[in-house]
């Protein structure tokens, strides 16, 4: 397991490669188009995070002590961002969880989709992975 | 006939950049841009007669309420109203429609019947929704077909002595259909119907003479009228305004107060409570007036030919499915392409600095109706170009590449 | 402390000239003058991103719910509300106070009690009294003594397990008066009832702590506090706010909407339906920001200097009575001259080019209390000065020998 | 009988006298004092006219088919523009009154007590005056 900083320090290292938005919104597309499926049964009513213009969908367990989470959006823009938060957050401590914080989205120029104006559900959705995070923080040792 | 480059130089947002390119601002119905001469009246307002209205003896109170009292007879003149006090300011047209429906609730019974159409806009449903939760009368929903053309035999068939009510859109703002109010006018004036119609969409670009209509109530919205933000205008046939019960208690609507009866003043007072939004009031006027100068058939004429051209130009994209295909339409044009989310589209645009509307559109029954979940919407106004629209175009076609 | 030739230059409608003479403007009360930088905030919003806020992608939509976001935490900080969504932005007080007597026709019953002062503000009454009739509560009036004073003994013996509801202005707009809302909310609270403040006329001049005194709904004007027309704010405690229903339908405040059924939004957009004052909402925040730059404290400490000169000067002269003589006074004062009529004193010196109000103030209530049919009442501001009082007393002084 | 222009040119040569609004007024207010006084059982809520500020009595009677008003207010200056147009209108033939416009008040700069936004109930005097003239009207030969 990548300790959160340094994973967050790659994503932004990564985006530093690209020229422009055009750029960084296409590997982001790309992310979304890869981003690992969640069961179907898990997206469902009780998982959505309703953002007006896109949906979000989260599901969270744990696993030996750490959060896995899985998620997805109908759009795919939305996708992307998600595939990048999944990446930093799942599989991790919860205790690690609760103290990272998503500052990399703002460095790597995609802070507008974090804007707690923006109709997309993401900010709720890192709300909700933290919620997770504090729900399974008392079932670890 | 437009002078475009003479009018765009009266919206200056219209040279800002965003993301680096210039706005592109196809965003109309939801808010329509506002020229530099009703960004001074309201400066101008302020900065020197500002002013609490009426009842004021001293010079500044004067100049303000013969401003706000002007601007309602250019208003009563746009629409041709009777009465002046037809006229009554509110803070827009969700305003206007909830001052109309709250009015009803003591006039109506259980039993009784209000029509909506299938295309209203949320704000043209939830109250009457809220008035028959009070009221115990009945909401039924006039059809329309998958053109988003309203179903007129339907209307004939639905619209019966019970009918009390029947609440239209003039133009759909989902759809940009424009709807064939005198027919609805006539059949519900046969059963002794009410009329509201909601302008929202439609007062931008349609010159509508209220008594030649003989329309009952009619409501709209500065912001979507080249005016600003707050105020709109609810007109009523006098004999009508005056069934209603005032909506909100305060100052000005009243004739004398006592802690035992109060007495309400006359029209348009009694539905004016409190100190209203003066400034805009005023700037909404010149708005209006900024609008005949253009002439409302210059501007139909030429946002017709923006919307012909984009349609057209728009269908030649492979995927792409227009929603509201009426043969009579004001220039909005919400689309999807293939199974591609509305909101992506919407995003890729704004990096182009390319403004379109994405979602719902405060019209989640129509988009049931088609099953999509959204779509993409333009909407077009006379300082609008088809050099915009090109770019457009060709945006789109790039945001599909990046998407598809 | 105020520096007041820098101020003055914020105000440049204190040059305009009336009948000749330099304005002064004493009806501050009635409507404040508004600074630049709100006037500037205006224009502003309209030159570079007007735009319909909240639900819209593109930059424009994202920057002006920024902005009209932000200015709902300005106000919040202002106020020390606990959360930004306890502050909803309405179209005036006259709306706030509306929106939650028209709520509380589902909390009320008969034999419940709604109590008020008896130096309110007509769109403090009527409300109420609107109320009253729907729900079958009654309404109780606390009584002031020949000072403008309340009575608070009264206030002890009135308010009992039946009184559901207390309001009171926390100053009034015709006397001036101070109330003692501390001891007011502390006697309500003990008897479980909910108090509502109209802080129309308190928000410009005194510093509202809304958690720290425990207030419950707390409503105020943007055009009294510096801030735009048509604008204005109601506080509320989130447990409160839950409990009303929304007050209008539309978009915005709902969640989702079918024909059948509607969900609503939660705070503060439940409150909040259509297309809000987007340019005023933003501009109230740059007031609110403008009048704490200059600070609360140093508002207060001058304006209370010009009360107390003013009072003394006005004083001198001969037959002239002061209504309204509490300890704890706003920067107004409430008087007659003998008989003559206010109207005739408010001509006179509006040809001298001094603005001040005259008549029942939307009080009559008090103006009945006092056996007078209005007064003559000045009110200051921050931006007045010493010097235009001596002008409006010599000027007094001529009226009166003229009408005398 | 003078006719109605007539005197309306007279004011407007007195007031012509006058250098300044201070001169005006103090005549309306020596007007106002000397109106001639409105029988107080004319006085009553049936003649009243709420202007909201100031408020306005008006009676009148038909003689020798002339209509002969008599009028009051609780203000002085309000009563002073009374005089000017009792003046005016009072003792004429009912045709005549209804002919008769007020432009002389805007003349003689008094214009804005005349104002439909002025709350001094003057505006609506004088449509009362118009409507009891017509209604005599039909009782004259
Ligand atoms: C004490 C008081 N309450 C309420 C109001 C009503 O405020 P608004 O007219 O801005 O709604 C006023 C304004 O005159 C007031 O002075
Ligand atoms: C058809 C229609 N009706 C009503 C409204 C509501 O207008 P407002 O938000 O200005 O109250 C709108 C605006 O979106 C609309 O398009």
């Amino acid at each position: 397991m990548k300790k959160i900083e340094i994973i967050q320090k790659e994503i932004i290292d990564e985006f530093n490669l690209f020229d422009d938005w055009m750029q960084r919104y296409e590997y982001m597309i790309d992310l979304g188009k890869s981003i690992p499926t969640i069961d179907p049964k898990n997206k469902n009513d009780k998982n959505i995070i309703n953002g007006c213009q896109s949906k979000v969908w989260v599901h969270a367990e744990l696993k030996e002590n750490k959060v896995l989470y899985t998620a997805d959006s109908d759009a795919i823009i939305t996708k992307g961002i998600i595939a990048l938060l999944l990446r930093v957050f799942s599989n991790q401590h919860p205790r690690d969880i609760l103290l990272a914080d998503t500052s990399f989205i703002d460095k790597i120029g995609l802070k507008e989709h974090l804007s707690p104006t923006r109709a997309n559900g993401l900010l709720s959705m890192v709300k909700q992975l933290k919620m997770y995070a504090v729900a399974y923080q008392t079932q670890v040792k | 006939m437009i002078d475009i480059n003479k009018i765009r130089k009266d919206f200056p947002i219209l040279n800002r950049k965003i993301n680096g390119n210039r706005l592109i601002y196809f965003d109309n119905a939801a808010t329509s841009q506002t020229p530099s001469v009703v960004v001074e009246e309201i400066a101008n307002y302020y900065y020197n007669y500002n002013s609490n209205i009426h009842r004021g003896v001293h010079s500044l109170s004067q100049e303000a309420t013969e401003a706000y009292e002007k601007s309602r007879k250019i208003i009563q003149s746009n629409f041709n109203a009777k009465y002046n006090h037809e006229i009554i300011f509110t803070s827009g047209s969700t305003h206007g429609i909830n001052l109309v429906a709250s009015g009803y609730a003591h006039l109506l019974k259980k039993g009784d019947e209000i029509i909506l159409s299938a295309m209203e806009h949320h704000s043209n449903i939830v109250p009457w929704q809220m008035l028959c939760e009070k009221t115990g009368a009945k909401l039924k929903v006039a059809p329309m077909n998958s053109d988003g053309v309203l179903i007129m035999e339907e209307y004939n068939k639905m619209c019966n002595k019970n009918t009390k009510l029947v609440v239209i859109s003039h133009v759909s703002n989902a759809l940009g259909t424009i709807n064939p109010i005198k027919s609805i006018l006539s059949i519900a004036h046969s059963n002794n119907a009410v009329v509201l119609i909601d302008g929202a969409q439609a007062a931008p670009h349609i010159k509508i003479d209220v008594q030649d209509l003989d329309i009952d109530f009619y409501v709209v919205s500065g912001h979507k009228l080249m005016g600003p933000t707050g105020v709109g205008v609810l007109y009523g046939k006098e004999k009508l305004l005056k069934l209603l019960p005032p909506y909100q208690g305060g100052g000005e609507m009243i004739d004398q107060v006592t802690f035992e009866k109060t007495t309400y003043a006359g029209l348009p007072h009694k539905f004016e409570a409190g100190t209203p939004n003066i400034a805009g009031g005023i700037a909404m006027g010149k708005a209006v007036e900024y609008i005949n100068e253009i002439g409302y058939e210059a501007i139909a004429q030429y946002e017709n030919t923006l919307l012909r051209y984009a349609t057209s130009e728009l269908l030649k994209i492979e995927g792409l499915k227009i929603y509201g295909e009426s043969e009579n339409k004001t220039a909005v044009i919400s689309f999807n392409i293939k199974s591609i989310h509305p909101y992506d589209i919407g995003t890729i645009l704004d990096k182009l600095g390319i403004a379109v509307r994405t979602g719902h559109h405060c019209a989640q029954p129509i988009m049931d109706f088609f099953e999509i979940p959204g779509t993409i919407r333009v909407s077009f106004s006379f300082y609008n170009t088809k050099e915009e629209i090109d770019f457009m175009v060709n945006s789109i076609k790039r945001a599909k590449s990046m998407l598809g």
